[in-house]
C-alpha cells in the first residue's frame, strides 16, 4: 500500500481537517460530531438538508455541502455509515424551525444510523423526513428495486433536493420532487481495479489482468458478473442498454447524464465513454438536458465508472439547472 | 453461579480482547463478500469500550452495559453501531441497578440485545446475519436454564449458537451488503454472526475461568 | 493494460469528442485542426488566448477554454504537442482583432510548435505574443530556472492570463501579468504510481513496491531522487520547504495555494497534504488568498501530488479571485 | 551514381518501414529518459508519409520532401513535427524541381536539414539529439563526395552518424525532455539520435540496393 497519509486510523479526520482548511469560507466541522456544516446562513429561513454516509466517496459527501446543495453532511469512517448522534447533532445544528430532509443512500448502516437520529431529533419536536436513493439496477432485479443500493446517483437527488429546499419549498414537497427524481434515475457501472481500504492496506476485490467487473458496487461489492475486458463502446452499450430499460427510458424523454469515474480511471476514457452514450441516446431519440462527466462519487482508487440517466419533467429539470456552489461542485445558473 | 459486578465488568473486558484477537479474522470475512471493515469497526468500538470501562468505577453492570453501548452509538457508526450499540443500551436498561447477576439476567440481557437487533435491523433467522448465531443462543439458553445452572445452560446455548454461526455459510444472504450478491454469497460465513459467536465465546471462557 | 477505450490510436479523438458532446454549448472543435475553442464570442474584442500540449492531462488543456480562461486549446496526441499548423488555426480563429497570447508550458516540442506557429500567423498581420510557465522547481537549479518545465502551474498562469483578457487588458499588459504570476509561481512533486501510455500499454516508469519518486514530471520524468515512502506530512514538509526557500517566499506574503492530485490519488489523500501545507504556511505567516485542491493538471492515471504556490499582488489577487466558467472550471466571482 | 525519381520515392518508402520495424525500439530508448512516445510518433508521421507518397504521381523529388515534411507539420505534433518537419520541407525546398539526383543534390538535402533543424531547436553537437547523428555525417559526407562516389561517400559518412549516434550514450543531455535528468541521462543513447540513423541508414541500404 503507497498512500499519502499518517496514520491510518486518523485518515478521515486528517482529511476532513485539510478541507475545511482548504475553504475555511464556506465549511466547518461541529465542535462535539464529525459532521460538515455550512458556515454562512443561507438568505432566508429553509428546510435543512442533511446528508452522510461512509468515507473514502470524495467529493462525495462533503462537498456537496453547499449553496444550492445540502447544508450538512455527516461524515463516517472509511466505507462505513456515520453514528446516529453524529447525525442527529447535524440535524439540530441545521434546523431553522422549517424541518430537516435526510437525503442519503440505501445502504444498511446508512439506514439504521439515520433512523436512530430521526427519532433522537423528533423526540425534541423537530420534523425530520428522508429520501433514500436506490440508483444503482445492478444490485437488485426491478422487482425488488427497493432493496437497489445507492451509486452516483444520489448527487442528482442532492441537486434536486437542496435547489428545492434553496427555493423555499416545504419538507413535504422536497420529498416529493427528491423521490420523484430518484424514482427517476437508473445507474449501472463497471470496475476494473480495486481500491485499497487504508486500514487494512488490502485491495478490495481480486480482478484477472483481462477482468471487469459488471455491476461493481461503490465500496468494491461484487457485482453481476467477471467479464473479460472489451471495448469503451461494447461496455457503454451494454451499461446503457439495461439502464434504458429498467425504467425505461422512451423516445422523447429528456435526460440528464452523469458519467461519474470511480478514482483512478483517466477522465479521457471518460469521455470516450460519454460519446458513446450520446450516440446511443441520439439514436433512441432521447434528448438531454445536461451531461456531467467527472469524478462524483469515487471509491478510493477504484478504476471503472459508472453511467447514471434520470428521467427529468420541467420540475426536476429546473432544479437540476439551479445555481449550485460548494466548493467541489460548482454550477451557474442555468435556468437564466 | 452469581457473577459480581467486578467479575462482569471482566467479562466485557474479555470480550474486548478477543475481538481485538480476531480483528484480521472478521477483516478478512468481511472482505469475501461485505467491504472487508467489520474487523476494524470492532477493534476500533472495543478498544474504547475498554478505555471507558477502566475509567469507570460504576458497580452497576447494567450501567457498564449502556457505557459500552453508548460508546457504539456514539463513536463506531456503521452497521454495528446501532446493531451491537443499540443491542447494549437496551441490555444496560433492562439490568440498571444490578450489581449481580444470576442465569436469568444473562438470558435478560441477551434476549434484550437480540430484540433490538431484531427490530431496528429487521433480520430474521435465515437472512444471514448476526441473528442466526444470537437467536439460537437465546432460545437454546432461555430452555436451558429451566434445569440447568449457569455455566451448563450456556455452554449448551453455545453449540446451538455455533450451529447457526456455521449455518450461514450455506444461506444465500438476504439482508445487508452481502445480500446484493445473490448466489455469490453463498460458500462464505457471515461476518456479523462471527463476532457474535466470538463474543459469546469469550464470555463462556470468562465464566469457565470463573469457576476455578 | 486494462483501459477503457476502443482503438489506442484515436483515444484522443474519441475523448475529444465525447467532451464536446457533453458540452455543445461551450465549445467546439476546428473543422481542419484538433483545435478546440469557445463556442459562445465574448461580448467584447478582446485579446485572444490560446493554449495547448500534449493530452492526458484532463481537465487540461482543452477543460480551461471557457469565460475568463482560455478561448482555444490545440490538442496533441497523449503527451505530444500539437503540430504548429492546428495551433495557427487555433490563433486565426480567436483573434478579435487585438492579437492573440500563446500561453503554453515549457516543453522544447511545445515551444517549437507554438513559435512556428507564431510565425505562420504574425505573416499574416496577426499579433502573437507568449507566456510560458516553468514552475517545476524540481526539473532545474534556480540559477538555470529557464529550463525548469512547467507543470501544474500553468492552471494559475491561465487564470490570470485569461481573467486579464476578460478585463480587456492590452497584450502587452496581459503577457506582463501573466509573466509575473509565472515568475512567483513554484510547483514541485512526487508520483508514486506510474501511468500508462495508451499507444504503447506500458507503464511510464518503474519503482520499487515501498518507493515514491520526488520531483516526478507530468510525463512521468524521472524526478531528483528515488526515496522511501515516508508520511504525507514529511512528504509535505520536504515539497514545501523546497518551493518556499526557492522563490523565496517570506513572512506576510499572500499566496495562492494549489494541491494538485495526479490522476488516481484520492482526494482524501490531498486534503490530508493540505492540512499540513496549512499548518507549515501558518508558522511562517504566510497568508493564503485561496486553495485549490483536487485535479487540475491529470497524467493519466499517474499517483502522486504537487504542491503549487503563487506569490500574489493586488493586481494577480484580483485577477486569480475573478469569474472563470468552463465546463471543468467553475468559479464564482470572488472579488464581489 | 544518379537516383531517378522513382527510386528516390522508393528510398523514401523504404524510410518509413525501417521506422515502423523500430517502432518499439524508439519507444524503449525513449521510455529510458524521455516520455515513451517517439516510436508511436514516428509511426504515425511515416505510415501517413508512406501513404500520401504513394496517392501521389509527382516527379519532383523535391516535392516529394515537402509532401514528407508538411505530414509531419500539419499532423505529428510533438518534437518531430517541427524537427523532422520544418527539416524535410527544407530540404524539398532546396531540391525543388529535380527529378533526378547526383551526390551534391544529397549532400544539399541533409545539408538543409541539418540547417533547420539546428536553427529551431537550438541544438549543438554533444547536446544528446539528432544534431549528434546528423551534424557528423553531413560534415564526413561532405569531404567524402571530393573524392568518392555517392554509395561510398554515403557509407563512410553513416560511419560517422553511427559514432555520433553513439556517442549520446555517454552524455549528459543538455536540450529536451531527458536534459531534466542530469546526470541520470548518462547511460542512454538518444532516441532522436536514433531514429535519424535508422533513417540514414535505410537511406544507405536503399542505395546498395540500387546497384545491384
Ligand atoms: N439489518 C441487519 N440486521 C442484522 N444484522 C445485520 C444487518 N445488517 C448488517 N448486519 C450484520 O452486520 C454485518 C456487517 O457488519 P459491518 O461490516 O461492520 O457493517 P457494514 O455492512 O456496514 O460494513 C453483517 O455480517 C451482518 O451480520
Ligand atoms: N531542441 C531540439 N533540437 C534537436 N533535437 C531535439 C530537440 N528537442 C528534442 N529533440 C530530439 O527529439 C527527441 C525526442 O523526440 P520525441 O520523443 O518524439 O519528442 P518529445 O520529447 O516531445 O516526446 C530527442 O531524443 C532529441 O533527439
Ligand atoms: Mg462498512
Ligand atoms: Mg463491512
Ligand atoms: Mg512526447
Ligand atoms: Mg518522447
Amino acid at each position: 500500500m503507497k498512500k499519502f497519509i499518517n496514520d491510518p486510523t486518523v485518515v478521515v479526520d486528517e482529511a476532513l481537517e485539510g478541507y475545511v482548511a482548504a475553504y475555511p469560507d464556506s465549511v466547518e466541522v461541529l465542535s462535539d460530531a464529525r459532521v460538515l456544516v455550512r458556515k454562512k446562513d443561507p438568505s432566508f429561513a429553509k428546510v435543512g438538508v442533511i446528508t452522510g454516509g461512509g468515507s473514502g466517496h470524495k467529493p462525495a459527501f462533503l462537498g456537496y455541502v453547499g449553496e444550492g446543495l445540502c447544508d450538512a453532511a455527516a461524515i463516517g469512517e472509511i466505507f462505513a455509515a456515520p453514528p446516529a448522534v453524529w447525525i442527529y447533532k447535524g440535524i439540530k445544528k441545521i434546523n431553522m424551525g422549517k424541518g430537516v430532509i435526510c437525503l442519503y443512500g440505501n445502504f444498511s448502516g446508512d439506514i439504521m444510523n439515520f433512523r436512530m437520529a430521526k427519532t433522537l431529533a423528533e423526540m425534541e419536536g423537530i420534523e425530520v423526513d428522508e429520501v433514500i436513493a436506490k440508483d444503482d439496477i445492478a444490485s437488485s432485479p426491478k422487482d425488488t428495486m427497493e432493496n437497489r443500493r445507492a451509486v452516483a446517483g444520489e448527487v442528482i437527488m442532492w441537486k434536486v433536493g437542496g435547489a428545492a429546499a434553496a427555493e423555499g419549498m416545504n419538507i413535504k414537497q422536497i420529498k416529493d420532487v427528491a423521490s420523484r427524481a430518484v424514482f427517476n434515475t437508473r445507474s449501472f457501472g463497471v470496475g476494473s481495479f480495486p481500491c485499497i481500504i487504508p486500514a487494512t492496506g488490502k485491495p478490495s476485490f481480486k480482478l484477472e489482468d483481462d477482468e471487469i467487473e459488471i455491476g461493481i458496487g461503490h465500496h468494491g461489492e461484487p457485482g453481476i458478473k467477471k467479464e473479460k475486458l472489451k471495448s469503451a463502446d461494447e461496455i457503454t452499450g451494454v451499461l446503457l442498454d439495461a439502464i434504458l430499460e429498467d425504467l425505461p427510458f422512451k423516445n422523447n424523454d429528456t435526460v440528464s447524464v452523469l458519467i461519474n469515474g470511480l478514482g483512478a480511471t483517466p477522465f479521457q476514457e471518460l469521455y470516450i465513454v460519454n460519446r458513446k452514450v450520446t450516440e446511443i441516446l441520439q439514436k433512441y431519440k432521447i434528448n438531454k438536458l445536461i451531461t456531467y462527466v467527472g469524478e462524483y462519487f469515487t471509491s478510493l482508487e477504484m478504476a471503472g465508472f459508472s453511467i447514471t440517466l434520470t428521467k427529468v419533467d420541467d420540475e426536476i429539470a429546473r432544479l437540476i439547472l439551479a445555481k449550485a456552489d460548494s466548493p467541489m461542485f460548482k454550477q451557474f445558473d442555468l435556468n437564466k | 453461579m452469581i457473577i459480581s459486578a467486578a467479575d462482569f465488568k471482566n467479562i466485557l473486558l474479555n470480550i474486548s480482547d478477543a475481538i481485538e484477537k480476531n480483528v484480521n479474522y472478521l477483516t478478512e470475512l468481511d472482505a469475501e463478500i461485505g467491504d472487508g471493515d467489520h474487523g476494524a469497526n470492532m477493534e476500533k468500538g472495543f478498544k474504547k469500550i475498554k478505555q471507558q470501562l477502566l475509567a469507570s468505577e460504576t458497580q452497576d453492570g447494567g450501567e457498564m452495559l449502556i457505557i459500552a453501548g453508548k460508546v457504539l452509538l456514539n463513536e463506531i457508526g456503521g452497521a454495528m453501531g446501532p446493531l451491537y450499540g443499540g443491542g447494549l443500551v437496551k441490555a444496560g436498561v433492562a439490568l440498571k441497578g444490578k450489581s449481580s447477576f444470576n442465569k436469568n439476567d444473562i438470558l435478560n440481557l441477551f434476549a434484550s440485545m437480540l430484540e433490538s437487533i431484531k427490530s431496528l435491523g429487521g433480520a430474521k433467522i435465515g437472512d444471514k446475519t448476526m441473528v442466526d448465531t444470537l437467536e439460537p443462543f437465546v432460545t437454546e439458553y432461555g430452555k436451558a436454564i429451566v434445569e440447568l445452572e449457569l455455566p451448563e445452560a450456556f455452554e449448551k446455548a453455545l453449540i446451538s449458537a455455533k450451529k447457526g454461526m456455521l449455518s450461514t455459510k450455506d444461506i444465500i444472504s438476504r439482508i445487508g451488503r452481502s445480500s446484493r450478491l445473490l448466489e455469490r454469497s453463498k460458500g462464505h460465513l457471515d461476518v456479523g454472526a462471527t463476532s457474535s459467536y466470538i463474543i459469546l465465546e469469550s464470555f463462556y471462557k470468562s465464566i469457565t475461568l470463573l469457576l476455578n
